[in-house]
């Protein structure tokens, strides 16, 4: 199926919406991407008719929202090819996924002189969690590298794997759009006797997501990058990895038996839940999840690729001095076009495409290590998702010629 | 309220109130598993003893709702005197009762059902009192209750089976 | 101002909801609130015109974003009387908040043998998070008892307080309703040298809070308990002791600066906010409290603790043998009444006022240990808020005769 | 665009593309504070070498979008050769010129601005070149950018104030 952007546009109330006189043009999707409404009024719907703590009553609301709770669990499971509802634990973000396994797994798992790899291009919430853990516990991190055209560097790969524990990679970078070659880096890691832990928050939403088919041991996501709400994320681990780890959050829900003197913790998922779960937020990554599957993935992807190939000759044509970072070949990439202009600082690029009604987002996109290999301080990036379509493309592009007028 | 009554039957009412086994058993011989609810704190402690391959004797403390004290109690008079064979097949036979429902609802949330399919069901056993608890499948969460002490059973049986094979 | 129920159960849209052919009768507020239109269409809105990551776009809609964002944290940080946003930090709810302070404070200033006091009545919430620190550590916990009133015995307070480093109490117990003598613990606390760790879940909601007032170093709410969305809650502590711990989750947002090697945290409160915040959550829980400020706190209150002494009355009348647990004198407690019926199990006893659309919540309320003290494997529970009134406690009263029926 | 016309002047362009000041000073005799916009990655480091109770010299590196950069520069000729008390007094000013959007948006959310409030204003001083960022306030996230130089400047002179005092 090809996705109709006439009709896909429709679905996004916020897209009817004029920004100092213009059409609004969302191209920061990479950010937050906007939500349909079928997901918002998932989430009104559920407010008005059904809220209730989940797992706790026995009454009839409450079963219902914990059957929409858990539902939402199995939709997102089936999303990313899960084996079990119970390999799924809800958590507030990405972020908060990556670092419950750096907490739980990595604090039980990693000791001075463990040996963690990461990347170079990889956004800070893939950073930071394990330089707190080196700071901590003196673990060596070591990176895999980005090549000139924006791609992981393998050359070394089995060096660097040498050792390790644990590889966390993205496999979608956030910045230059690289698809990385996730399943070979997997198999090359797992062969090293390591754990991998795959960002995913820029491949759920865009690309087809299997987590066996990618050989990822753990695995994140963010709702609101994917059309969902705010306030939810997920992390997907092996069942035998999450029945392993202790738990990360102590609180309600998470907990079997609490004494005075000490406590048991619950079954998985609910191990890792503390506390009252984000409910609607679950209701509403559920129709997100749902507004895809419908789509069918393959065709984002198609739709993404072929709005990304274009954006990529348009601008090289109109803008030869234009620098685009990361690979130039849209099938090696998302939908994710990172570019500086002249010595037009990203931030002032970006204020100026804003008169025009045109979003993009400028800074260092929350990846300062990449942005210092990459040689600059900050990026203007342009991002797409399923309801961009030519036509805001053009947007871009007409609204740079105001950068040239205004800093000519 | 024909629900109600449909759940609160009369033998279920009895159980709960006189519940049958209620005890402990010296340990050893006897060996203790303790099964909770987290969600709602009932809490079921099982003495099991066996005999060869015999449920030789079986005593339950605890506290939780009817349901799932009165489904402790049926339980219990269900397996004492069987043979490992014939408790297997009857826990099989009361969860199919009740997991229909809860597959249902609840996708494949429940892991520890996974070993139900495909077992060999050539022991023939009837539920007797237990069909009295047909009535919880049209309240999904209790569910849970009926099911805790039968998860119980399994695991101290599971537990045995390990250490004596 | 007095509340009129008839006007307010207007703005909550599932109050119309029918159960088994009968109005919906919510009385499981202790556990979560019910939604005003207000909150609602606050986020739907949010989705439909103005979404965007937060502190990160220079455009428009990202720059509105963020200010209803900021605004939805200063109206947190009035409700509560903080002197500075900067001393409010959102989390996904006050299970998190607490475990912000286990790991981040907790672990830099307890150690083998260090005392932390807490209490009987403390929620799972508040319990867990310090007997991790237990096992982990080896930090010592003592507990204050519960009376047989179901009051904070403050009996022994000062021989128990002897060493400690932190007290974390409930402002309102969650199972007696009992509101506990805060300032007195924390005068009493800060004299000892200790830290005070409030938890708030139950008084944001019910009460006027001012954290100074209560003597607080620690404060933290949940925003679904106080008529706003699920995914979020709000640590609130002071100022310096926020600047002097160091960051708990890390990611994008609460950095400063990131290196290969290390990074520098950014200044509270976003230190503490790693990853996406919960956006929409922030702009409805300011709805949320901005229509609790409307009717007035003290209005609130005064509701709340008619309905609580006429429930109190009602049921003793009606039903001589039901136990209630917790004091008897509704101007000790708030709005929430736990009590046991003969040998009728809780669950059993929510099952059958289920049936005439009245919900309560049994179990053990995330409070084993109160459990055990009370000599209880569970109660049942009905706990009002703003939209309750006179004829939701006759419904309860008159639905209880049915167990009375069945259990004969 | 009158907005966009309004932010970006051309004396603004000029200090961007010319910024006065620019490189760095030994340390010691000079003093190095660095200052970071972490929601943008805007970043600055200011050297600064007192002379007494004089700003003897002031060098400026780091990088940042047009509006940072040229109020670095314009803040390095503003109070280079001043002394110390007309640097704090032309802070203040260039703050309150900036600060009043500030507070309007964002309550309290700036605890830095604390201190320019009941501070001596006896020292007579005139934003000069600066006038021209007044276009910042019409776009409250730039506002950020502009301040960035200044709150690094004022965490130097801290710094210096409290070594010697
Ligand atoms: C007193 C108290 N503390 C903590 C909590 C936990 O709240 P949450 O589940 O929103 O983190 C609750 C509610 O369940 C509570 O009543
Ligand atoms: C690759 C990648 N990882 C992690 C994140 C963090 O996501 P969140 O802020 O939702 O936790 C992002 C988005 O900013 C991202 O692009």
């Amino acid at each position: 199926m090809a996705i109709d952007p006439v009709l896909i546009k429709k679905d996004f109330p916020i897209l009817d919406r004029l920004v100092h006189g213009k059409r609004l043009v969302y191209l920061d999707s990479a950010s937050s991407s906007q939500k349909p409404t079928a997901v918002i009024e998932a989430m009104s719907q559920y407010y008005e008719t059904t809220h209730a703590n989940v797992h706790r009553g026995v009454y009839t609301i409450a079963e219902e929202a914990t059957r929409l709770f858990e539902a939402g669990r199995a939709s997102v499971a089936r999303f990313i090819g899960a084996s079990s509802t119970s390999e799924v634990v809800f958590t507030k973000n990405v972020t908060e996924a990556i670092n419950l396994v750096a907490y739980s797994w990595g604090r039980s798992n990693l000791n001075a002189g463990d040996v963690v790899v990461l990347t170079e291009m990889e956004h800070h919430s893939n950073l930071v969690p394990w330089l707190a853990l080196k700071a901590e516990r003196g673990i060596e991190l070591r990176y895999l590298p980005v090549t000139d055209d924006g791609l992981l560097d393998l050359s070394n790969l089995d060096e660097i794997l040498d050792g390790a524990k644990l590889v966390g990679v993205t496999a979608v970078s956030n910045v230059l759009g690289t698809i990385n070659p996730i399943r070979l880096i997997a198999d090359a890691a797992h062969a090293a006797g390591a754990m991998v832990l795959v960002d995913g928050a820029q491949l759920a939403p865009h690309l087809p997501t299997d987590v066996k088919a990618l050989g990822a041991d753990f695995f994140g996501l963010t709702g609101h990058k994917m059309l969902g709400p705010t306030g939810i994320g997920a992390l997907w681990a092996r069942a035998e990895l999450l029945d392993a780890m202790p738990p990360f959050l102590g609180g309600g829900e998470m907990i079997r038996d609490v004494r005075l003197d000490g406590f048991t913790p619950n079954d998985i998922p609910w191990k890792f839940e503390a506390g009252t779960p984000p409910i609607a937020e679950a209701v509403g990554l559920s129709a997100a999840v749902d507004y895809l599957t419908a789509i069918g993935l393959p065709a984002v992807r198609d739709h993404e690729r072929e709005l990304t190939a274009y954006a990529l000759t348009t601008l090289r044509d109109r803008y030869p001095d234009l620098v685009i970072h990361g690979p130039l070949d849209a099938s090696l990439r998302g939908g994710v076009i990172s570019f500086n202009y002249k010595d037009v600082h990203p931030h002032d690029l970006s204020q100026v495409l804003d008169e025009s009604g045109v979003c993009v987002r400028a800074g260092h996109h929350c990846a300062k290590p990449l942005m210092r290999r990459l040689g600059v301080g900050a990026t203007a990036r342009a991002s797409f998702s399923v309801y961009n379509d030519g036509a805001d493309v053009d947007a871009l592009v007409d609204a740079l010629a105001t950068a040239d007028r205004l800093f000519a | 309220m024909p629900g109600l009554e449909d759940l609160y039957r009369e033998i279920i009412l009895d159980h709960y109130r006189n519940p049958r086994n209620r005890g402990e058993l010296p340990i050893p011989p006897a060996y203790a598993e303790t099964g909770f609810n987290p969600l709602c704190g009932d809490e079921i402690t099982l003495y099991l003893q066996l005999d060869g391959d015999c449920v030789d004797d079986i005593k339950l403390t605890g506290q939780g709702c009817s349901i799932s004290q009165s489904s402790a109690s049926m339980m219990s008079t269900a397996v004492k005197g069987k043979s490992l064979a014939e408790a297997r097949a009857t826990i099989r036979k009361f969860k199919a009762m009740m997991s229909i429902h809860e597959q249902r609802l609840d996708g494949a949330e429940d892991g520890s059902e996974d070993d139900s399919g495909d077992a060999e069901d050539e022991v023939e056993v009837s539920l007797g009192d237990l069909e009295a608890l047909q009535g919880v499948v049209k309240f999904p969460v209790r569910i849970k209750c009926a099911t805790l002490s039968w998860n119980t059973l399994v695991q101290a049986l599971d537990h045995l089976s390990s250490v004596q094979p």
